[in-house]
């Protein structure tokens, strides 16, 4: 049944949740500022909790079932989370009270950079980024500083970027002000390293390294690249996206990355929200460290008495680049990776090895149905081709039919590298039985392709709806709510 | 351990069909000298140990609940709903990523655009995009977007003294590297800050063929509305030097005044936080941002539009995703990719549920107990407020001590959390504290605040 | 898709949520004490999420839709009564806590008292009983006990119940070692007063009496009847599970009911939660409160000091017929129902005029499409026939075709005393175009009735299962999960 | 008004349809000189309002998360794993009724038909109804399905001294105007009481042709497991009278001790409480109850069976309704009704979250804890810790002071919530109290509990 939009269901006059009477005397409003209408709906408190419970259940998530949306490491977001970022002492702290009154949630964010700077082998962290790609133009921006520092800023002007790379990476490389270079990947889906070598030179900002990268390839040529670039003056950044892979496996900070990015929502279980909010902090080498934005929080020296009794501040890195957003980052979520951080420890190492264990596990079993374009060990996740050879069946067709299956589709036609791609991210947090079920589905796929292809191309049969018209949507651009009677598709 | 299904029989199985023999072998492509390093974190905790330390550092905070809060300044203690959690934490809008795939995110998508519309009524805007990080960063887009709007032929950006100073700062981080001139925002001596008619006229005065964007906040840090009829006149002023009005807003104060949309405004942000978003220290709050349809395609971030299916039935999908990174990469509108969704569907059931009366009481009431509190402080020896032009539920007072001092005693002797040192954000507005009223303070709590600085006054004078 | 059993997922050897290693020295465990197995599943938190979450989606409550479920008053809950009865000042306190240390809570139980006693009009109110039935239960033992008390009780052993009364009434009353002696309804659904006349004589120990009815009719002969049964000695049991039309309307304490139950979770908005908790108060006039079940909470006179700064304390009843359960009763939902009179105190009057109001609205519109056996003004409920003359379409298809446009189906086949019986209580919470899309489509129903008698009588069609084999149930009693290989139907 | 959807628009097009003119109308057949009184109540509070009323209720309590607390006595503070909450409180779970239409109601249908296998896997038991109000009353229930087993041919019923004393007043209630004795559980000196093992053997000695059933605790009410060897031989004994054997069980203390059914009890019940349902000041709670199949028609309760639908679907129904009061009216097994669902959802939740391993984790932490705090206290000069009889997370000490002196100053001094006082619950055991630890007590705690003992008690030495 098609649930109405909100506005639909107001009624006017119609009230809400009331407020009390003002409990002091009302001061006159001010003539000539004030608005008439306010066209927001007029609905009752249990219409509310109908829609939206309504419009959940036409939604699916990580708590619904299995979601192998590559690079978006759609892992079980755990419930203790959501209980412990609730508290009131966290959820009811206001950004400006005085440091003093608020130790016990610097102490967490002071705890959650050191913890986040062992995990990647980095000298400082910034929580401040509100997302992944906040943290790339941070840091991004870190570098340009360093090399403005050395007299360098007008002069390193080219960001390079591997083919497979994320789109974020080159949009926050522009919105630097920097100008992009792409390099192309080799046939075992590594950076290509005579391309790369070729543009290393003075201009050379840095270079963007995804790793794994976005192929679920740990690259072989890793070090040899990160080597070219910083003997011409480059520096790296890393895209943390996939750190899933990586946890106590190796650390990028000692591999020679001089900044990166953790997306908290992704590798350190936060929820995605239906697209947020994330976190996406950054760790930076001794070099680079000085630039991050700020504030951090640091241990208060001056009032510390006993050294096990720290007192935490906020503080400012030397040359930091400056604010990337008011206040001090995403602190809910903070709770969120803090508290899986500590529930996990040094076994945090087990989380990757599942994680690659599962992708490999999935891997193996979809070889034989499913073309592979690189196929060697991988890591977290992996690409196939969403071809059946001889049909006409595309990967959006897969996708869309998995959903009939009760399973959220990979991640479709990225990397643009690899043609009709799907990208397959199980996380660790699946069971093998889970796994075999999504075997099961994409081979029955695989057999209706060449029994039943209509069945395939016409999917998703199950759904609250099929296909949509997104030519439509790009075209006559409706989008918000209009109460005036403008030609509309009328719901059946 | 915690959180991974596996069973020992189980994982020699899989490595079986892997063909490897060990766990360690799948890592065989990470560089020897790297692999497996010690990994030096304190031991896992089950989840009984995690929630006692976690509790322990919630109970080391002085929370808002157990204190009586006049801070405002940017993030705003409201009442909040008890339907907005109970939605907001169904799994299935909570755990599912960005709807890439409209069939199976219908509910995300639908309340997206109920969102979208909302922002619109709620600014008078024609389209607003599917949410920012928070204010800051959306105020740093919507420049970068009348840059782009301008061809970066304009390298100019007025910015009004008065903005939010960190929401300055973030604008000044986004474009340092860029050929971008902020200007207007400069250091002003203690009377001119007391006009904002004058430093709008000010900024006014510096538009020319160069300038890509003004950017006013309604109301001001200072917690000021400017008359909607001057902001009129601003807008006409901007228009015919070409460039571009930038309103920063509280949305709670849109429920009261009259929205940027009719006085001209071409790019609204704002922080979406006081609609129903706890403070959490500070994150994740919800960047609003909305424009007229004639930009829309210059507009960063998510939008969400209505379509049919197959079948005819109305949907909803993203649209013009040509504006974004994963398409369009080095030629996106942004980098953005994950926002604040969840943020947005908590103002979207918040909005809903207080529905247009209810959020005009709460901003009725944030209104009038600021206009209280601030003539009864008034009314208080060695303190001068400032009242000479409309306010919304923030407002300056000068105190007769130090505004630290104050504070402490205020926290330590009457279990008050004061309002925010102006001096810390400006050196020139030194022993002034901006003061903050909502619907979560009554009359008792106000009364007492007045008490509490009579009393602390009194020591000075 | 069918949805397994927990225990179907179970995996030998998987964990759930772990608890700490001991941190004191382990004692041994005593010898031939032991058990070896335990059979409970073996899952991980993920499985129990997605299993659950699943579960519930096959479930329908009033917070989807609409729930006309008649004598259920399944009214709207409202989410602040959730919020507040988990503040860990009411979750987290044990029932043997000295008084002094719960003097929040026991302030909430005397008000919640106090309240019940001025909506109902009695002297005193118990909240001890665990659910309406419990609550009927114990006011039947007072009423014994008064009379055992006056030397009557060997005498009195009869209890009168109206035709159209609640199964929970009989059963009370047997389980209280009493005769039941049924009253017939009179043609407009009162209590047939001549039948009842017969019945009055000093072996009466009482009448029970449910007002509105079952057919959601005030008893026009309800002050007669009460009359009468009080001449012959007997007293009154007030069924109060129709509460919800009655708020501020009348009180039956004042009306002559001697003693009464009142449902929390239907009139006061506690959730059902799938089958319960409820709670079930009952009330009493001076000459029975004496004999309520304790303990009650009272005002420590001794303790006092100031008068509004009151001290709370259990005490009993003098006569008490003893404790119904062991601690101090439902607490929690106590916590909810408190909340709900809070919110809106003398206006509670407006809830049962909405109640009424969206009752009889219903019935004028449903009036001309299905036969109403008992047509005149109803209260908070009312009683149709399931029957669309010349069609073969009875109360239950009706029923079940009402899932497939969307709603939960009325009450089905009570009250006994109507052929077909569907008993609708819409209540106050719902809105008129909710009441209107209902009729629309039952209007719907009755044609399809005459157009298309398969598609009713084989409904519901969309719907997780479709109708079930209850005969098989419970002629093959597979009442439990058994991992042995029984022969079991498969899941498809 | 609050939750009322109408407006006075509808309000009026509704009544002309009814054909009436004020809604007063609606009320004609209400005898006047009762209609419309005045109700006497506190003017009606906003959301904000009551939740504030609210907080400041709860804050007036102390609370164990406070405290550290050794109260058990038939509640017990445990663990709740957080994913408990978060599924029960679900609105499809949360906000429906009794399943009485299958075909909308599968989720509590199957879930319940999972509780009662646990329940039945707990106990060792071949069926479970779909819960009863709480321990107590399920045992009064299973005393009346006792008598009827026995077709109301015996009136006597076997109550052990030790059985919890609420739970002995719930049957003497339930059975006070029928005609059944209860016998056994009167005065008992404190030698006797001290020797549960001489107290089995003295009720065994009471069996005979008019006994329709013994009831004993597992464990007690003063903590102790009775050997389930000696158990066995009871149940022989009961059942060579023709009587029927009831065990009333703490589950928590199942995952380690040989379930009833193992041992030959007939009826088993108990307080599901433990099982990840908050303390609550008492409730709601969660009355278990399982039985042999042979009696499953005397069953009290719902009971959800498996079945198939139409198309061969399998799927789950309420079944054996004929026991039940809306059929059968006075000749149901029971009255009851609306039972406790949500708490057994809670249960199932709760047991398939920890699992088996972790519910016997649980059990252990228990059992060691309460041995370790009870040798150290022992330890103690001038109190007494009654150890010669298996324990599992209670035990009985005297001590040095009268029990309500010391609860206070443990309360006031240490911030602890001290034991039970056995006083309370009968004379012969004044000077006792009854202490209970769980997982939830630390190491530190049960450690600060012994030093407060130890302060308070050297004053009385
Ligand atoms: C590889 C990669 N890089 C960067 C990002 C951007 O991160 P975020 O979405 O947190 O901004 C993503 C995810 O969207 C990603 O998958
Ligand atoms: C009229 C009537 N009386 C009594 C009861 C019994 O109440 P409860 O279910 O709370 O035991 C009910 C509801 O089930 C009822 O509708």
């Amino acid at each position: 049944m098609p649930e109405p939009l909100i506005f639909e269901y107001s009624v006017p006059g119609r009230r809400g949740i009331a407020l009390p009477e003002p409990d002091v005397p009302e001061a006159p409003l001010p003539e000539g500022f004030l608005r008439e209408d306010l066209p927001l709906p007029e609905v009752s408190e249990v219409d509310v909790v109908r829609h939206f419970l309504r419009l959940s259940q036409m939604n699916y998530g990580v708590d619904k079932g299995f979601y192998p949306l590559g690079s978006c490491t759609m892992k079980y977001n755990p419930k203790i989370n959501e209980e412990v970022a609730r508290l009131p002492g966290f959820a009811r702290l206001h950004p400006y009270q005085d440091p003093e009154t608020v130790q016990g949630a610097l102490a967490l964010m002071y705890h959650l950079q050191e913890f986040l700077k062992e995990i990647g082998g980095f000298a400082a962290v910034s929580l401040q980024p509100a997302a992944g790609s906040q943290g790339e133009l941070a840091g991004i921006l870190m570098i340009r500083a360093y090399h403005r520092d050395r007299g360098e800023g007008k002069k390193r002007i080219k960001m390079l970027i591997p083919d497979s790379a994320h789109g974020t990476n080159p949009a926050s490389s522009a919105m630097a002000g920097l100008r992009v270079v792409n390099i192309p990947s080799d046939r075992r889906g590594n950076i290509d390293l005579d391309a790369l070598r070729r543009e290393c030179d003075e201009t050379v900002a840095g270079l963007m390294i995804t790793n794994p990268n976005t192929l679920g390839l740990f690259d072989e040529n890793l070090l040899e690249a990160i080597e070219l670039v910083h003997r011409c003056g480059g520096l790296i950044y890393g895209d943390g996206a996939n750190m899933n892979a990586l946890l106590g496996i190796c650390k990028p900070g000692e591999m020679g990355f001089d900044v990166m990015h953790y997306n908290l929502h992704k590798t350190f279980s936060t929820p995605h929200g239906g697209g947020g909010p994330g976190a996406g902090p950054i760790g930076a080498n001794e070099r680079l460290a000085p630039y991050l934005p700020g504030p951090l929080v640091a241990i208060d020296r001056e009032r510390t008495v006993h050294p096990d009794e720290p007192v935490y501040t906020f503080v400012w890195p030397e040359r930091s680049i400056g604010r990337v957003r008011a206040f001090h980052g995403h602190f809910g979520v903070f709770v969120r990776a803090y508290t899986y951080i500590r529930m996990h420890g040094p076994r945090l190492r087990e989380v990757s090895e599942a994680a690659v264990l599962n992708a490999n596990y999935l891997l193996a079993r979809l070889r034989d149905l499913y073309p592979v374009p690189y196929d060697r060990l991988c890591k977290h996740e992996f690409v196939i081709m969403g071809k059946v050879p001889g049909t006409p069946i595309r990967a959006l067709d897969i996708s869309k039919r998995l959903m009939d299956y009760g399973f959220h589709p990979p991640t479709n036609y990225f990397p643009l590298i690899v043609p009709e791609a799907l990208m397959i991210e199980p996380t660790e947090t699946e069971s093998k039985a889970t796994l075999d079920a999504f075997v099961e589905a994409m081979r029955r796929i695989a057999e209706e392709a060449r029994t039943d292809p209509g069945q395939v191309q016409t999917a998703p049969h199950t759904t609250p709806v099929r296909r949509l018209d997104e030519a439509r949507a790009a075209r006559q651009l409706i989008l918000r709510y209009s109460a005036a009677p403008e030609p509309r598709p009328t719901p059946v | 351990m915690r959180f991974l299904p596996h069973t020992e029989a189980e994982r020699q199985e899989m490595l079986r069909v892997i063909g490897v023999e060990r766990i360690g072998d799948l890592f065989a492509d990470v560089p020897e000298a790297y692999r497996f390093p010690p990994l030096n974190l304190p031991e896992p905790l089950t989840e009984l140990e995690a929630r006692w330390e976690l509790e322990a550092l919630a109970e080391a905070n002085a929370h808002v609940g157990q204190y009586a809060c006049f801070l405002g300044a940017g993030a705003y203690h409201h009442f909040i709903p008890a339907v907005v959690d109970e939605l907001l934490r169904r799994g299935e809008f909570y755990t599912a990523y960005t709807p890439y795939q409209p069939e199976v995110s219908q509910g995300t998508l639908q309340a997206m655009f109920e969102f979208q519309s909302m922002v619109c009524a709620l600014t008078g805007m024609e389209v607003a995009n599917a949410s920012h990080y928070d204010g800051s960063s959306a105020l740093a887009e919507a420049v970068l977007m009348a840059l782009r709007l301008t061809q970066g032929e304009r390298p100019k950006v007025l910015l009004f003294p008065t903005l939010h100073p960190e929401y300055r700062a973030v604008v000044r981080t986004y474009v340092q590297h860029l050929d971008v001139r902020l200007e207007g925002d400069e250091p002003q001596p203690l009377e001119r800050l007391r006009q904002p008619l004058a430093l709008l006229e000010d900024l006014e005065g510096r538009l020319d063929a160069k300038t890509a964007a003004l950017v006013v906040p309604y109301p001001d840090f200072l917690g000021r509305v400017l008359p909607p009829a001057r902001l009129r006149e601003t807008a006409e002023r901007v228009h015919r030097a070409g460039a571009f009005l930038i309103a920063v807003i509280n949305p709670i104060a849109l429920a009261l005044f009259e929205p940027p949309g009719a006085w001209g405004a071409d790019i609204v942000v704002g922080e979406g936080q006081p609609l129903g978003i706890p403070l959490s220290f500070g994150g994740p709050y919800l960047g609003l941002m909305a424009t007229r349809m004639a930009f829309v395609r210059q507009l960063p971030g998510r939008l969400v539009g209505e379509t049919v299916d197959g079948e005819g039935r109305r949907g909803y999908v993203l649209t013009l995703s040509t504006r974004e990174q994963h398409i369009r990469r080095e030629k996106a509108t942004s980098n953005i990719t994950t926002n604040v969704g969840l943020m947005a569907l908590a103002a979207t059931i918040y909005l809903s549920a207080l529905g247009r009366h209810g959020l005009r009481q709460v901003a009725r009431l944030c209104y009038h107990k600021a206009h209280y509190l601030a003539d009864r402080i008034a009314a208080l020896p060695g303190h001068e407020v400032w009242r000479e032009h409309p306010f919304f539920h923030e407002f300056v007072v000068r105190l007769p001590r130090p505004v630290p001092e104050v504070l402490r005693l205020l926290y330590e002797d009457y279990q008050i959390i004061g309002g925010y040192d102006l001096g810390r954000a400006d050196p020139a507005l030194e022993g002034h504290m901006l003061l903050c009223a909502t619907e979560m303070n009554t009359r008792e709590e106000l009364d007492a605040l007045v008490e509490a600085l009579a009393e602390i006054g009194a020591a000075a004078l």
